[in-house]
Order: C-alpha cells, then structure tokens, then sequence
C-alpha cells in the first residue's frame, strides 16, 4: 500500500490498514507446501528444500502430508488425465487461504509430452494457478523466484474489494466440480469457470 | 549359483502366498496413494488389513502414464532421445546410453572409444547418484527428518554440477548420440570429475556406516521383505535387487557392453534377499563405481567423440528390429525397436526395469506391516516416470 | 539480594495479590499463577519450534528459517498468524462435537500437568502431597483426546494413528511409573517439591541428584526413553509417522485445531521434560554448590530446555521403530527394567551409607544391561553382515 | 548359446506339432525370432524355460505390436484368351497381360518376447506370436505361469493393444482407467478432440486444431478461437 494513501486511511481508521497488513505477512511468510509429488520436477522440487537451496529460509519447509494443513500446492509435474481428477480432489481438501504454483512444462501445458493420449494439457484447465514456472524441470532457482513471487502476490492482496482473495469473497467458488473418467476421455473436457478457451485474433 | 528352478513341479509356485486373516472382523481397506508421502510419486497400493498386517495388496499403476511409447512412434529416432532423459529422471544419462545403444544395434553403428569411456563415466556417476538417493529416502521413510536425504543430495549436486557444466542440464541431459556423444568434454571438466571422485569414497563410507552401525536400520530392515532367488528371476527382477538376493547377473558382466570389459570391478551379492541385503548391495556397488570411475578416468583415450560416418540428418534405418539393454541403476533398461525403413520407429518399447521389479512386491510384502509396506516399497527403488512411462 | 533474585516471581506474586481485598486474595493468587503459567509455556512453545526448525536445519547442513525478522525470530509469529486465520474444516462425516473437543482436551491435560512440577524455589502452582500421581493421572488423558481425534475423523489413517498412539501412549505409560517409583521409594514422598528438596543436598560440592546413583542413573535413561515415547517424539512417532500414515490421528484437522494439536505436543514435551528434572536431576537446585547464587528458576528453565534441546537432536537422526518393536521395547525391555530398577533401589536403601552400596547396585545393574544387549541381539541375529562379491 | 536353427529344430523334437517358423531380421542386430504357434505356444515355454541346455529362465521383455489390415497391390501375369484379328482372320490368342491387383491383407496383433538365461547367460532368444486378425479373434495364451515377468506386461499389452491373454490370473487394465474403451497405442486409435491453443500451430497439430474449429462450430456456434 502506498505512502500517502495509507496517511489518508489513518484518518479513517488505522486499525483496519494494520491488521491487513498484518495479517499479509503472515500468511506470506508461513506458506506450508503439501508433500506432493508428479513427476520429475518433484525431485528438483525435492532439491530446493535441500541444504544448497535451502527452502526453509522463507519459513516454507514445513511439508505437509496431509492437504489440510498445506497452504500451497505445487504442481511438480505431468498431470495425467488419469491423475487430474485426484489433483482436483486434493485442491479440494485444502484449506483456505490455498495457492497453486504450476511447475514446470508438464504442469502449464502439457509441456513435452502435450500430444499423449493421457496427459492433461494443463492443469489450470481444473484449478486456478497462482504462478507458473516454466522450463523442463525448472531450475530450484526458479522454484524460489516462483515462491517470492508468491510471497509478493499475497502481500500485495487488498482484503476488501475487488481483487480480494477467494476466501473472503463470499460468493467465490469454494469446491472446484471433480472430473469423471469416462470412456474415452474425461468429462468436462476443462472446468469452464476457471479455464475459458482463449479468443485470439488473427 | 541359485538360479535353479527347483519347486516348479508345484502348481502356482510363483504367485502370491495367501495370507488368511485372524479372527472374523472386516479387513480394514487402505488405497495407499496416489497421493501419499512415500510412495515416490504417484503409486497406489489397495491394501487390505487385519490390523497392521497386510493381508492383500494390489498395485494400481498409469498415474504418470506419458505415452513415452506413441510419442517414440511419432517422433524421429533423435527427437526421441530428450524424451528417455524423463523416463527415469534420477539417472538420465543411463537412458539415453540405452536407447543410443538399441539404435546403434539396429543400424550396426560404431561408437568411438572415446565416447565409450565418456559413457562409462557419466553412467557411473549416475549411478552412485541414483544409489545415494535411494538410501537417503530409505531413511528419511523411516522417519530420520530427512537428515540423511540431505547428504545424499549433497553429494548429488556436486555430481549434477558436473552434468551441467558438460551437458548443459542438471537433470535433462540428453547427452548422448548414435554414434558417439554430443560434446567432447575439455581437459578442465576431466580435472573437476576427478576432483569429485576422489572425494567420493569418504561419502560412500558415511552411508556405509549408517547401515552397518545404526540398530534401528538394522532392526527395521533385515529379515524383512525377503526374495528368493528363483521368484526373482522368474519375475524378471534385475538390477541391485536380484543380486541382493544372490543371483550373480550384471548385465555390465554379461553381455561386455561399451567397454566395461576392460576395467576391474566385482559384482557385491547378498544372501537374505531382504531390504539390508539390498542397500548394502547398492552402497558396495557405489564403492566399486567409484572404482571403474578412476579407471576409466585415468585411461581416457583421446580421439574424436562422434563418429564422422554417424548418420545424423535424413536418419533413416533400414528396416529390422533391435533390442538394447544395458545395466541401469535400476535394474536391465532395455529398448526394443522395430523399424519399416521410416524416420520414426514402427514400434518403440521401453524395457522399463522398475515396473518389473514391483512384479514381486505383492510377494514381499504380504504378512508384513504397513510400516515394512513402505519400506520393501522403498526398496525396489523405482520411478514412477519409468513404472508408467 | 541473591534471595529476592531468587524469589521475584514470587514476590512479585504477593504484592500484586497484596494489592486486592483480602477476600479476592486466595483466588487472585491462583489466577495469577496460571496466567503466568498460560503465557509462559506458549512463547516458550514458540521459541522452541523455531530452535527446533534452526537446529535440524544446522544438523543438516542448512541455515532454516531466517528471512522474518533478525535471524527469523519472527517466524513463530508468522505461522500463529497463518494457522489462526486458516479455514477449519470439518469432514461431513465426521463426528463434529468430539472433533472439535479432542484439541481442546488435549491441551486442558497438557496444561494441568504444569500445576504440580515446581519450576523454582517456592515455585509451585499446587504444592500437594500426591503431586506425582495427580500427573500421571491428567498425563493419561492425552491418550483419551489423541484417540478421540482420530475416531471422530472417519480417516482410515487418522483411525489407525490413534489405535497406535493408545497401544505406544498405554504401554509405555507403565514403565515411566515404574520408574517413577523408583524415586518414590527412596524419597519417601509423592510430592514432587519434597523430591526435589530432597536432592538439593552436596557432598563435596556435588549434588544429590538422582541420576548420579546407578539406578537413577538406569532410571533416568529408562524414563527418557518412555517419556519419548509418551510425548509421540521420534524415534516413537509412529502415531504420527508421516512415511506410513500421512499425518496420523490429525490427518483431518486444519487451522486452528491443528495448531493447538501443535501446541499440545510441544508442552506436553516441556511437562515431561518438567517431570524429568524434578524426579532425577534435581529440579530447580544448581548442579556444583557453588553456584547456589543463581536463580533457581533459571537452572529448572535451562534443564528443561536442556532436554528438549535433546528431543530435537534425537529427532534429526534417528529413523523410527515399527509398532511390533515398539510393543517388544516396551514390555520386554524397558519393563523389566524398570522392575530391576526397583530392586536395585531397595538394595540401595537396604545397604546403607557406604562404598558398599555403590559397588553392589553399579554390579547389579551392569551385569543386567549387558546380559540383555547381547541376548536381544542374538536372538533376533541382527548385526552388521559381511557380503560376497563375483568377479 | 543355439543358434535359431538349432532352438527351433530342439523345439520341434520336444513339442511335437508346435509349428515354428523363423522371421529373419535383416537388421544388423541379427536378432531372428522364431513364431510360434498360439495353439503349441505354453507348451513350448515351459520346454525353454526348462530344457538343460537353453535354460531360458528369464523373460526380460514382452510387447505388442499392432499390424494395419494393409492394401496389397500386385502385379500379377495373367494370360487371357484374347480375340484377335490376324492376316484378316479372327483368332483366339493367349496373351499374357500384367494386371494390378490389390487385396486386403488382413491386419494382426503380435506379441513378441525377449528370452534371456540367468544360468547360462546368454540370450536374446525372440520369440512372436500373432492373433488372427485385430477386431474379434484376439485371444493369445498367456504365459504368466511360466514367467511371472509377464504378468504386468501381458496386463500392459491388454490394455494399450486389446490382445486378450487366456489363463492370465489377473487381466485389467494397467495403464489406463477401468472406465476406459479405448486400446490407445493401435495405430487406428483417434485421440479425443483435445484442443489446445498454440501460437504457431503446424503440421498434425495444425490439423488437429482445425478440426476442433469446425467441431466447435458445429456444435455451439461460438466465437471459441484458434
């Protein structure tokens, strides 16, 4: 929040600026990842809470097995279509305030491996991403750049108005509708809410 | 040599024991995973219990099934290389010698002694990488907070530092050809490798240590999850896992491929066939690949490291079927290809090591506990990029 | 002015109390302790997680958590901001009620235990004369909300996390009394200020603790051990062990409920740890009698966090038993142990002052330590094994 | 180690009837194999498997191989009764005349299995088998008893090529989803209509996309873009 905006606030009520902010830097500095692991960015993933990257600087390397206690879901690899209704349900199960980092190729796109049958071309086709990192896997750098970036979208949420996280907005979608596996592909294709199909003019 | 096939005059010898459960209350059942801590990925096991003890166990795999095998069929046979670098993404460089290696075998192609070398190098770099990751999660599945999960990546970065600097990936080599390696590396890389290797071994003894001297490990691990040896090779199970059962089968020895025939090395055998058996045979073949390591790298010939006749552009074998293994990290990698004179192969078939080990985990682990499940999970020592391809 | 430094929390208690009608007084007293109780334990919680997360990561090589305030001081902060303000859920099938009761009881256990340890001279919430069996009692009831968390779940996992923790929780729940009693016996008194006044004596400057003894010293280590066990810390984390069973029997909590689960864990450490110091290493009195100047608190504070420094190292390096070893640790080792252990205290008591003492009960002990290495050993042949190789 | 000759004519004293034929390979590799027949083929396995001198204990790899019904076109000499004027005179004459014909070979489903020896240490001994054709008849047997390596495989092959192993303990779907109807790695397999937008579209997936546009058009009429 900016300098002078924040004086003209504090003539309004300074408790309600401090408290957001207060409440920003703690959700930003104590971001919990899931253990949870796809494919072969897991195990860069793996890397970067590891002693030379070192994770736990930012207050995150407190893996969490079970989603209810995870803040933030990484996305470490191919989505297969069999995998994505189970990716879907675990986004499900978290608690909110929840993010999603989608890394990797695999994760955005499909990356690689985009024109085999069983792989899900993107995972936000199901759930919204917070951030995307691209590369085949990503470097642990970039898993930290992507996490600060994180750290930067949380601080900067306004908790009120527009542009407000989902968990404060009351009428925000809550529970994101599980695909079905069906007999030749899954059913819906994509969640249409989340993922309209890009209009582009050529 | 217990290779013999003694009990097959028995009808269902080689299929799981039935385990018939105590008492009349309902088995208690378990889908372990997809999404589960330690099952290295994206496995699942459907469990039944009676109690803690397992009374049924079925694997479900095709979590991570990427169609490695339709996309080899529509891609040429070089663009196909990238793509074995995420069969296995622990050990990339051996994936790519073993599809090098079908190819070569198909259109009868010479590699350089230079790039042999070059390739035994990498490969046993990748495969003390391998290896010392696998304990790490061994133990880090017994609940150690993953402290020795920390010094093994220590030592795997230091090796990934060199893939890097000769390849230009850290885990995606994609660095070998048909016919040779991609670059030649310099005098400096050859230095840096030598540098990390002598300090290898004083890594190798610390995890020596933490097997041998930790009772804990010990009483977690042996006589637990036990193999016979003519189960494992009726079920196809290769790699660290058959010779901790003592089956003496190194791919490296039989078949004399690359030039693994010119350097000393043994083949470390266990006689329990349980999960001490099997990382103790891994961390002894760490000690003997850190042998073959200062061989190779003292013998080093120099010379080109691609041969000037390789075919590279309009790659087109003529038609014929080939099929390449070597001795991966794992266990026998193999490729199967099938050409009708096409630039794409007419059928691509990835031999993948780690799916048929888990053959036999069913086998291991019925009449155990959950916490053993994990651990005779833990160690077949598979990938799920190589188990669903 | 040693003795004030000594005594300030106290004197501070009574002229704050001494301030109020005489009526309000006995009450207000009271109050005044298990505020200071209340506030004490949580930010000693707080510091205690961030030692933990800075110390594993020193053991393994790393820096941990350093980016919220100087040195990451703030990242307890941090995290109680993220846990309170984090969405609750309930499963829909799950029993609402004794979900959300089990934390709650967990934590009311955890913190009445704190009433009986003395944390200092005069230091002491109830000073009652059966102080040792009143923990143990309320100590059992942490097994009551661990099972109750993990029934009311309908979690597979979070069921069999807490069928573990009540067979871990019940059976070592023995030999940390046996080894209490032990103590017990040579004191003479279930209070717990007694015991420790009982060993604040010196002999030549050193103390007479009971750890210094060969059974205390047996029953400390036997105690350790049950007391890890009763705490669910690694190596006996099993109702929690991540690798088998996701989270255990708090698989489906989030939130704040987690966050007290968190909380109950920790200062259920730091009442054991408590315990501990009071019935073996001398509580709250100074380890050489030269240093009785200073604080008792100060010595009682520095062995608790002594222990739970401990705790953490254990927990960086040792990997986790399984449940059938467990049960066998418990009742086939530990057990019997503790049993010797009480022998060997009437022996102690029987013998007398003397040299004579010391020699029969280090003898007796020995011999029965040694005896069963190598028998357990042998009989289930574990041990370092030698391989072959082929050419 | 036997040559194919030699395993085959071994075979054929040992089952009788099993109908062995060598597929040579004009590959460098020199890896022949020999076909069996469906019907002889458990047979045969076990005598690998057993017999003291191959030893075949090992079945490293087994897989699928889907054949197309293939439009075979010949040129084929026929002679035909032609009339024809000669000298003014109208005689019947044999000609022979090079005439294209084509006829549908029909496809087939092939399982082809890698042998090794663990005892002997030698191999690869290839062995192949074929189904009938590739819709109805696509039963083969299964050799799980003989090598349990092939439970998961055969699994495998059932399910990305729809080979149906009779006496396997336990054939579902490996890879793909019990839901699942398609075999996806047959070569006539169509992928479902998965569009996904790419900046430079080429090729096949230039192709794909267009045929998404016009499906979508079909179906909603919206402006849904490429």
């Amino acid at each position: 929040m900016e300098e002078g905006l924040k004086i003209e606030l504090g003539k309004q009520g300074v408790f309600v600026t401090t408290i957001e902010e207060l409440y920003n830097w703690g959700r930003k500095n104590s971001v919990w990842p899931m253990q949870f692991g796809l494919a072969c960015c897991a195990i860069e993933m793996i890397a970067t809470t590891m002693a030379r990257y070192d994770l736990a600087r930012f207050g995150a390397e407190v893996f969490r097995p079970s989603p209810r206690q995870a803040d933030l879901m990484i996305i470490s690899g191919t989505v297969t279509k069999k995998m994505a209704p189970q990716v879907v349900r675990l986004y499900n199960q978290m608690a909110e305030p929840r993010y999603v980092i989608a890394m990797g190729a695999c994760a955005i796109s499909g990356g690689p491996f985009k024109q085999g049958y069983n792989v899900l071309k993107g995972i936000d086709r199901y759930i919204p991403v917070d951030v995307h990192i691209p590369g085949c896997p990503p470097r642990p750098e970039a898993l930290l750049q992507a996490f600060m970036t994180l750290q930067k979208k949380i601080e900067e949420q306004p908790l009120t108005g527009e542009g407000r996280p989902r968990h404060l907005d009351a009428e925000a979608q809550g529970e994101f509708p599980v695909p079905v596996q069906g007999e030749h592909d899954l059913e819906p294709t994509s969640n249409k809410l989340v993922w309209p199909l890009p209009v582009v003019i050529r | 040599m217990s290779g013999s096939l003694r009990d097959t005059n028995l009808e269902g010898w080689n299929r799981p024991p039935v385990i018939v459960p105590d008492g009349e209350g309902e088995l208690l059942e378990v889908a372990m995973g997809p999404h589960h801590p330690s099952t290295h990925g994206v496995f699942r096991m459907d469990l039944a219990l009676d109690g803690e003890r397992v009374v049924r166990l079925k694997p479900v795999f095709g979590y991570l099934h990427r169609n490695h095998e339709q996309i080899g069929e529509t891609v040429s046979y070089l663009a196909m290389m990238p793509y074995t670098d995420r069969l296995d993404y622990i050990c990339s460089l051996t994936n790519n010698w073993a599809y090098a290696l079908a190819v070569e075998k198909l259109v009868g192609q010479a590699v350089p002694e230079r790039a042999e070398y070059i390739r035994v190098i990498l490969a046993e770099l990748t495969r003390i990488v391998n290896h010392a990751s696998a304990i790490g999660f061994l133990i880090q599945e017994m609940g150690a907070s993953g402290t020795p999960l920390m010094y093994a990546f220590r030592e795997r970065e230091k090796i990934l530092d060199l893939f890097e600097s000769l390849t230009g990936s850290r885990m995606m080599c994609n660095y070998m050809r048909f016919g040779g390696c991609r670059v030649d590396p310099s005098a400096a890389w050859l230095d840096a490798t030598r540098k990390v290797v002598a300090g290898l071994p004083q890594f190798a003894h610390e995890f020596e240590n933490l097997l041998m001297s930790n009772e804990i490990v010990m009483a977690r691990c042996q006589g637990v999850g036990k193999l016979r040896p003519e189960l494992a090779i009726n079920a196809g199970v290769t790699g660290p896992m058959l010779r901790a059962s003592g089956v003496n089968y190194d791919i490296r020895k039989v078949d004399h491929y690359g030039v693994y025939d010119r350097f000393k090395f043994r083949v470390p055998l266990g006689d329990h066939g349980d999960i001490y058996d099997r990382y103790m045979v891994r961390v002894l073949e760490i000690h003997e690949s850190i042998g073959i390591l200062e061989q190779a790298l003292k013998e080093i010939p120099g010379g080109p490291v691609m041969d000037p006749k390789a075919k590279i552009r309009g790659f087109r074998p003529k038609p014929g079927e080939a099929y390449g293994r070597i001795e991966g990290p794992k266990g026998e990698l193999g490729f199967y290809l099938i050409s009708d004179g096409g630039n794409s192969p007419y059928r691509f078939r990835v031999r993948p090591p780690s799916l048929i080990n888990l053959t036999v985990l069913e086998d291991m682990c019925l009449g155990h506990n959950v916490a053993d499940v994990v651990l005779i999970f833990g160690s077949v020592d598979i990938v799920l990029g190589e188990v669903d391809r | 002015m040693v003795s004030t430094l000594d005594q300030i929390f106290v004197l501070l208690k009574h002229w704050l109390v001494g301030l109020l009608p005489s009526v309000l007084q006995p009450a207000a007293g009271v109050l005044l302790s298990v505020v200071a109780i209340v506030c004490v334990f949580p930010a000693l919680f707080a510091l205690t997680v961030l030692l933990e997360r800075k110390g594993l990561g020193r053991m393994q090589n790393r820096l941990g958590p350093n980016r919220v305030g100087p040195f990451g001081i703030l990242q307890p902060i941090a995290d109680a901001i993220k846990s309170l303000t984090k969405e609750d859920i309930v499963p829909l099938r799950a029993d609402a009620l004794i979900h959300f009761l089990a934390p709650l009881v967990l934590v009311v256990a955890v913190f009445l235990e704190f009433a009986v340890v003395p944390m200092g001279r005069n230091m002491v919430l109830v000073d009652m004369d059966a102080s040792l069996l009143f923990f143990f009692s309320i100590g059992a009831s942490t097994e009551l909300s661990v099972f109750m968390a993990g029934w009311s779940s309908r979690n597979k996992y979070s069921l069999m996390g807490a069928m573990r923790a009540v067979a871990q929780m019940i059976s070592y729940e023995v030999p940390l009394l046996m080894s209490s009693v032990a103590v017990v016996m040579i004191t003479g008194s279930l209070s717990l200020v007694k015991i420790v006044e009982a060993q604040n004596q010196y002999t030549y400057g050193l103390p007479h603790w009971n750890i210094f003894t060969p059974w205390g010293c047996a029953g400390f280590v036997m105690f350790a051990i049950a007391a890890t066990a009763e705490t669910n810390r690694s190596p006996f984390d099993l109702p929690e062990g991540e690798s088998e069973l996701v989270a255990g029997y708090f698989t489906e909590y989030s939130g704040f409920k987690f966050a007290l689960f968190f909380l109950g864990e920790y200062l259920g450490m730091f009442s054991i740890s408590g315990l501990g110091t009071a019935l073996f290493l001398g509580g709250w009195s100074a380890p050489f009698s030269f240093l009785w100047w200073v604080p008792s608190w100060i010595w009682f504070f520095g062995k608790v966090m002594l222990s739970i420094c401990v705790l953490i190292w254990v927990r960086g390096t040792l990997p986790r038993l399984r449940q059938d070893q467990l049960m066998n640790f418990a009742w086939k080792f530990v057990l019997p142990m503790t049993l010797l252990n009480l022998v060997d205290v009437a022996l102690w008591r029987f013998l007398g002052e003397g040299w004579l003492r010391w020699v029969v009960c280090s003898a007796v002990m020995l011999v029965a330590y040694v005896a069963a290495a190598l028998t357990g050993l042998r009989r289930d042949h574990i041990g370092p094994r030698s391989y072959r190789y082929a050419e | 180690m036997k040559s194919v000759e030699e395993i085959k004519a071994a075979i054929e004293a040992a089952v009788p009837g099993a109908g062995v034929e060598i597929v040579p390979n004009p590959s460098p590799s020199g890896q022949h194999s020999l076909r069996l027949l469906p019907s002889h083929a458990v047979a045969v396995a076990y005598f690998l498997r057993d017999d003291e001198d191959l030893g075949l204990d090992f079945l490293s790899n087994l897989t699928g191989v889907d054949h197309l019904d293939k439009e075979i076109a010949e040129k084929v000499k026929v002679t035909r009764q032609v009339t024809k004027t000669v000298d003014g005179v109208e005689q019947t004459v044999d000609e022979v005349v090079e005439e294209t014909r084509k006829h549908m070979e029909p496809g087939y489903l092939e399982t082809v299995y890698h042998l090794f020896s663990m005892a002997k240490k030698h191999g690869p001994v290839v062995l192949r088998m074929r189904t009938v054709n590739r819709t109805d008849e696509v039963e083969l047997p299964s050799v799980t008893p003989v090598w349990r390596s092939a439970e998961f495989q055969e699994r495998e092959v059932f399910d990305l090529y729809g080979v149906v192993f009779t006496g396997h303990p336990d054939l579902r779907r490996l890879l793909m989803w019990p839901e699942f109807k398609d075999h996806p790695m047959r070569r006539d397999y169509k992928e479902p209509d998965d569009f996904e937008y790419e900046p430079t579209p080429h090729d096949t997936v230039l192709a794909r996309a267009k045929d998404h546009k016009a499906a979508v058009a079909g179906q909603e009429g919206t402006g849904t873009g490429l």
